[in-house]
């Protein structure tokens, strides 16, 4: 296992800031009608898990996610003024307001979107593998997908295809150990989910630590790697959605109080994070704090930017349903 | 009959509720409707009042509760299996048409198959092209299975449980647009209404407004601005889009001559091509204008609010065509 | 140009191959594709000619392959996949609607989704009802995707280049009535028809009969008879569902002044609504009677020979249908 | 493991040769044009699993299957008449002519019915289950599954299920080696099937030799045992399928020719029985003959009777599309 540098650390607790604060300021606008579309699924909890699995991967390599799609946008790079401006429907969105918070995809930076049909992106990755094997190059899609998405049937023959022609797909499931109200024990026969894997004869890398985002980093690096070379492989990350399912569920910290607190108390991924930086890296609390003021900035920044931009017009409105 | 002002997700659950008091064959099965009390709040209080045993939670398994539905019906339970919205329904197509809506037939009646498709349709609130759908008439295409598609709190109620209680496969679609809103419905656990009968809404002379489910509440707030202006609009409320109740517009065709149709649908190979295929096949004669027909614009639903309200019907809309045909 | 006279089968594996070998983004995928040499024999040889990386067999599972065939053809690719029979297509509706015919549009044109979904249709030797769907319409319902019809080994050969060159995605049905069915087509590897353009595949001045596919066999076959009788039809085949050449049907009945559609589709919320309502709202001034309508019965498709061919269309039922109206 | 009776295992024979000889003819009628349906797919080769498996429930349980339906239903005890009138389209077939030979159903034998699409019996299977479990009874569902099938979205997701709820569901995965023409290690990432129980969390009952009615029975049997009280179990029975994939496939005789040499020359279910009753029981061939030919007069005499009924009509087209 590679030693990580301290200037990588520090990116990553910067990505994790701005992460946070972008999710923060969401639920904010929700709650003040600047953001008005009904569907918005926040990825406060998740960070590490996406942070690690997206630093394992290179720029030419892919992405694609379920819904939950913000916080992994802001760690491809996708600026996070038309992630704003998506959230707010206008059209100098990622998506040109057409798409919405579920919708988030940015091509040139192989972010290849958000989608809102659960397990309905599931072979949509393995498409993608296919085309990255036949075009003879070794990139790798990472998919995520959510524990609960495990039990759609989207699920079963995505993987077993991937298995069958050696696809480069690092299948991660980002389990949150719920969907939507249901508990994974309560949707899944077998909630071991990365176990799954045998199933499909897909190599296995078991769990890992969801919040600690070196133990992500290696676990998915390692998982890369054999894509790269060999075929699929499964990993189940232990994460926890700090904000309900979406930000119109507005039971879940009353529901799931004890549990919520238990993990934001004892498994913050900022927190774990910040520690290593600390004790390890001799990084004090002004330089995270001088991090955490910066991001807020630029989340400032893209909250301005849009407000301030247009709306789609009638011509949107019937671009693109067809290429032209 | 003595009745309460209630909103429709109150009046379906209502349905659920009495027809499970009555008959214990009767359950309620999908994604988030016990313990997380309905993603739309019509199970709310089930779980609570039945147990785990009628009132079951499932997987993210559109294909499974669809098919399960379907085996259950046929060996005697009475299943009203809920797709949190008919978008999702689209991975039970093959369950609900080539299961559900085949199986009596193709067995020559040796089985019956007594279920409720209950499904949350439309939208208009951001929730983008995925999440916009309302595909009835895809689903009333095929023989086998009714369509019930309400739009006031009494027919929901009504509809839902003559659904439940009837022995043939039925898709009940729910306008998400119309779950809070509020109207009478009759205080009794035997109001039933018949299937496949269609209800004039408001009376008129003029034009016959053809609609269903949301297009009922554009229709009637049409008509109410027409008749300030002289022209009143007949406005039926289809109700079922399968069995469709084409007796009743023509009916009223006769004495019209003149109609609109009003759907939140999809354009092309639609609710409103069948009924102006219709009304010309079998109104010839009667006809003073062309059939109109309000639809959705033929596009993906977009997530932005303006474009989003530009691309679906309205009142508006509905007025201007029939400025058309009068 | 040079025509050579050959199935429908060997006209599309012309189109497969020319396209293979003009362009090696093309690819075939599906059940039965390859080692099987096709199912319908429409892919016989390409996997001797183009190995396995180019003519991929998959495991039963449509979800997969619908999603997979988005996921190549946004990656760059050009994936044709072939669903065995549109039935099993129900499953990968999701896929189809939800996914190929609305990323386009839902990411602001940021990928293309160049796809062709191959699906035999149709039938009528006792495949029975879960097996016997003819459901173009209702994929034609839905905006982004287009939907190929194919009546003559020439078109058939023509669509499908089209289809594999076109940047969006198109689901292509081919009739498994018509495989078998020779007919001249051009001897080039540039004969390409458009999309989305009709063919009078006869002329007349009596009455116009609106078709597609399988259709168009039973309505020059009623033409042929009509004729003897001093009634000349005019044929147009739609080919395309999506888009819909309504301007050619409007032409023709501006000099016909009647029309018979003819589908072996299902009759509701279909074909034929769709086109006879645009004919009523567009050319009323011009009907000389309502159009009429030959369909599929109302029934699920039945094992028996002889009771399915009661339920399908024929020729005469074109016929009568064209008694009606003139 | 209880000593099987002499009696039962000339019963296991006679049901064999009943559906070897029911198919041959049902074959060479298909050939004479007087079976039209351009489906019919038979059942030689596998008889021993279906009969070993439906002697390990009792009437009141229940079978579901795909549309290899035929030697099922007769040995559910469906008379061979209907059953030949149905597969010629009469109004005399057990489904009226109406479904044919992918479609034959007996609801009095508790026979739910053959089912075309692939996989799509499967989640039936589970609500009858579920029906069972709802009403209180001990009652089972035996479910026959293709290797095939087992790839197919409705497998994962009607397993899954079952188990949830632990519905005593025996899912038997007839494991003939492919699926028309694909072979299962083309097909399944993992070809070892029964191993995808673990992924549920279902009791895993492996793999039988799906050629020994013996051996079929008595797995079945525990499963049966396990259901009734526990949930699911899920069996793979090692079978091959003699006709190819149904009677039009022209081409399996020369494509899998060495195969199916070794499958009939070695695992010949009727033989292997025959043996054993030869050597253990003291039957004696004459005894066998005898039951061969009264099982071909069983036959001759349903195609008479199929021959000789009635075609549907024009009522009968439009009948049954709803419960009047
Ligand atoms: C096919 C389908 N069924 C149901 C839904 C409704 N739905 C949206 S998200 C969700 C829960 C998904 O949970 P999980 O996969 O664990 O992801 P998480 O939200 O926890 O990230 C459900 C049921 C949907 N969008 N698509
Ligand atoms: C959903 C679906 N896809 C494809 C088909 C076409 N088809 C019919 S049978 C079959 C093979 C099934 O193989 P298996 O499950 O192993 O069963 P077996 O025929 O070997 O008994 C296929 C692909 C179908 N009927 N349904
Ligand atoms: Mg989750
Ligand atoms: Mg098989």
């Amino acid at each position: 296992m590679a030693e990580i540098s301290k200037n990588t650390l520090l990116d990553w607790y910067r990505q994790m800031v701005l992460i946070r604060q972008f999710e923060t300021r969401c639920d904010e606008l929700y709650r003040d009608k600047k953001i008005t579309g009904v569907y918005l699924h926040l990825y406060s909890g998740h960070e590490a898990t996406g942070i690690g699995a997206l630093a394992a991967i290179e720029k030419r390599d892919h992405v694609i996610t379920a819904y939950r799609d913000h916080g992994l946008a802001l760690i491809r790079g996708v600026d996070a003024k038309p992630l704003m401006a998506e959230m707010m429907g206008k059209r100098t969105g990622v998506s040109g307001g057409k798409g919405g918070s579920m919708h988030l995809a940015s091509r040139k930076h192989n972010f290849w979107g958000g989608y809102a049909i659960v397990g309905g992106h599931l072979p949509l990755a393995a498409g993608i593998a296919q085309a990255c094997r036949y075009n003879n190059t070794d990139e790798v899609v990472i998919c995520f997908i959510g524990d609960g998405a495990t039990n759609n049937g989207y699920f079963h023959e995505s993987l077993n295809f991937s298995q069958i022609y050696k696809l480069p797909v690092i299948w991660i499931i980002e389990n949150n150990l719920v969907g939507m109200g249901t508990r994974i024990e309560d949707a899944s026969g077998q909630p071991i989910l990365h176990r799954r894997a045998d199933a499909y004869g897909i190599k296995d890398l078991e769990r890992v630590d969801g919040q600690n985002v070196v133990e992500v980093y290696n676990r998915v690096k390692e998982g890369v790697e054999y894509a790269r070379r060999e075929g699929p492989v499964l990993i189940e990350s232990m994460t926890y959605r700090y904000k309900g399912h979406g930000v119109s569920d507005r039971s879940y910290d009353k529901r799931l109080a004890d549990e919520l607190k238990d993990w934001v108390e004892n498994k913050e991924p900022i927190t774990i994070l910040a520690n290593l930086l600390k004790t390890e890296h001799g990084v004090d609390d002004h330089q995270l704090e001088a991090i955490v003021d910066q991001q807020l900035k630029i989340v400032e920044e893209s909250v301005e930017y849009a407000l301030n931009s247009p709306d789609p017009d009638a011509d949107d409105l019937v671009r693109n349903v067809y290429v032209e | 009959m003595a009745e309460k002002n209630i909103p429709m997700r109150e009046a379906l659950r209502q349905a659920l509720r009495e027809e499970m008091l009555r008959d214990d064959r009767v359950y309620v099965m999908g994604e988030e409707v016990g313990q997380w009390q309905g993603t739309h709040r019509v199970t709310q209080g089930l779980l609570e009042e039945f147990g785990a045993k009628r009132v079951i939670d499932t997987p993210i398994s559109e294909m499974v509760i669809g098919g399960a539905a379907v085996g259950a019906a046929m060996a005697g339970l009475r299943p009203v299996a809920e797709f949190m919205t008919i978008n999702f329904a689209f991975l039970a197509l093959d369950a609900m048409i080539n299961h559900a809506a085949k199986i009596h037939y193709m067995f020559n009646g040796q089985f019956k198959v007594p279920l409720v498709f209950r499904a949350a349709s439309g939208w208009g609130n951001q929730a983008t092209a995925t999440h916009s759908h309302t595909p009835e008439p895809i689903f009333a295409h095929f023989p086998g299975m009714y369509v019930a598609c309400p739009a006031t709190p009494r027919d929901a109620k009504g509809m839902l449980k003559a659904s439940i209680r009837d022995e043939n496969p039925v898709l009940f679609t729910e306008s998400i647009a119309l779950y809070s809103k509020p109207g009478p419905v009759p205080d009794s656990d035997e109001f039933v209404l018949p299937i496949g009968k269609s209800e004039i809404k408001r009376e008129g002379k003029h034009v016959t407004l053809v609609t269903y489910a949301r297009g009922v509440e554009w229709s009637l707030a049409a008509a109410q601005e027409l008749s300030k202006q002289g022209v009143e609009c007949e406005v039926i409320d289809m109700r079922w889009l399968r069995p469709l109740d084409m007796e009743a517009v023509f009916e009223s065709f006769k004495k019209t001559n003149r109609c609109v149709v009003v759907e939140e649908s999809l354009p092309l190979y639609s609710f409103g091509s069948e009924i102006a295929a219709q009304i010309q096949d079998q109104m010839f004669d009667y006809m003073d204008a062309p059939v109109k027909r309000v639809s959705a614009m033929d596009v993906p639903l977009p997530y932005a609010h303006d474009i989003e309200l530009m691309a679906l019907p309205n009142t508006q809309k509905v007025i201007d065509a029939v400025r058309e045909v009068i």
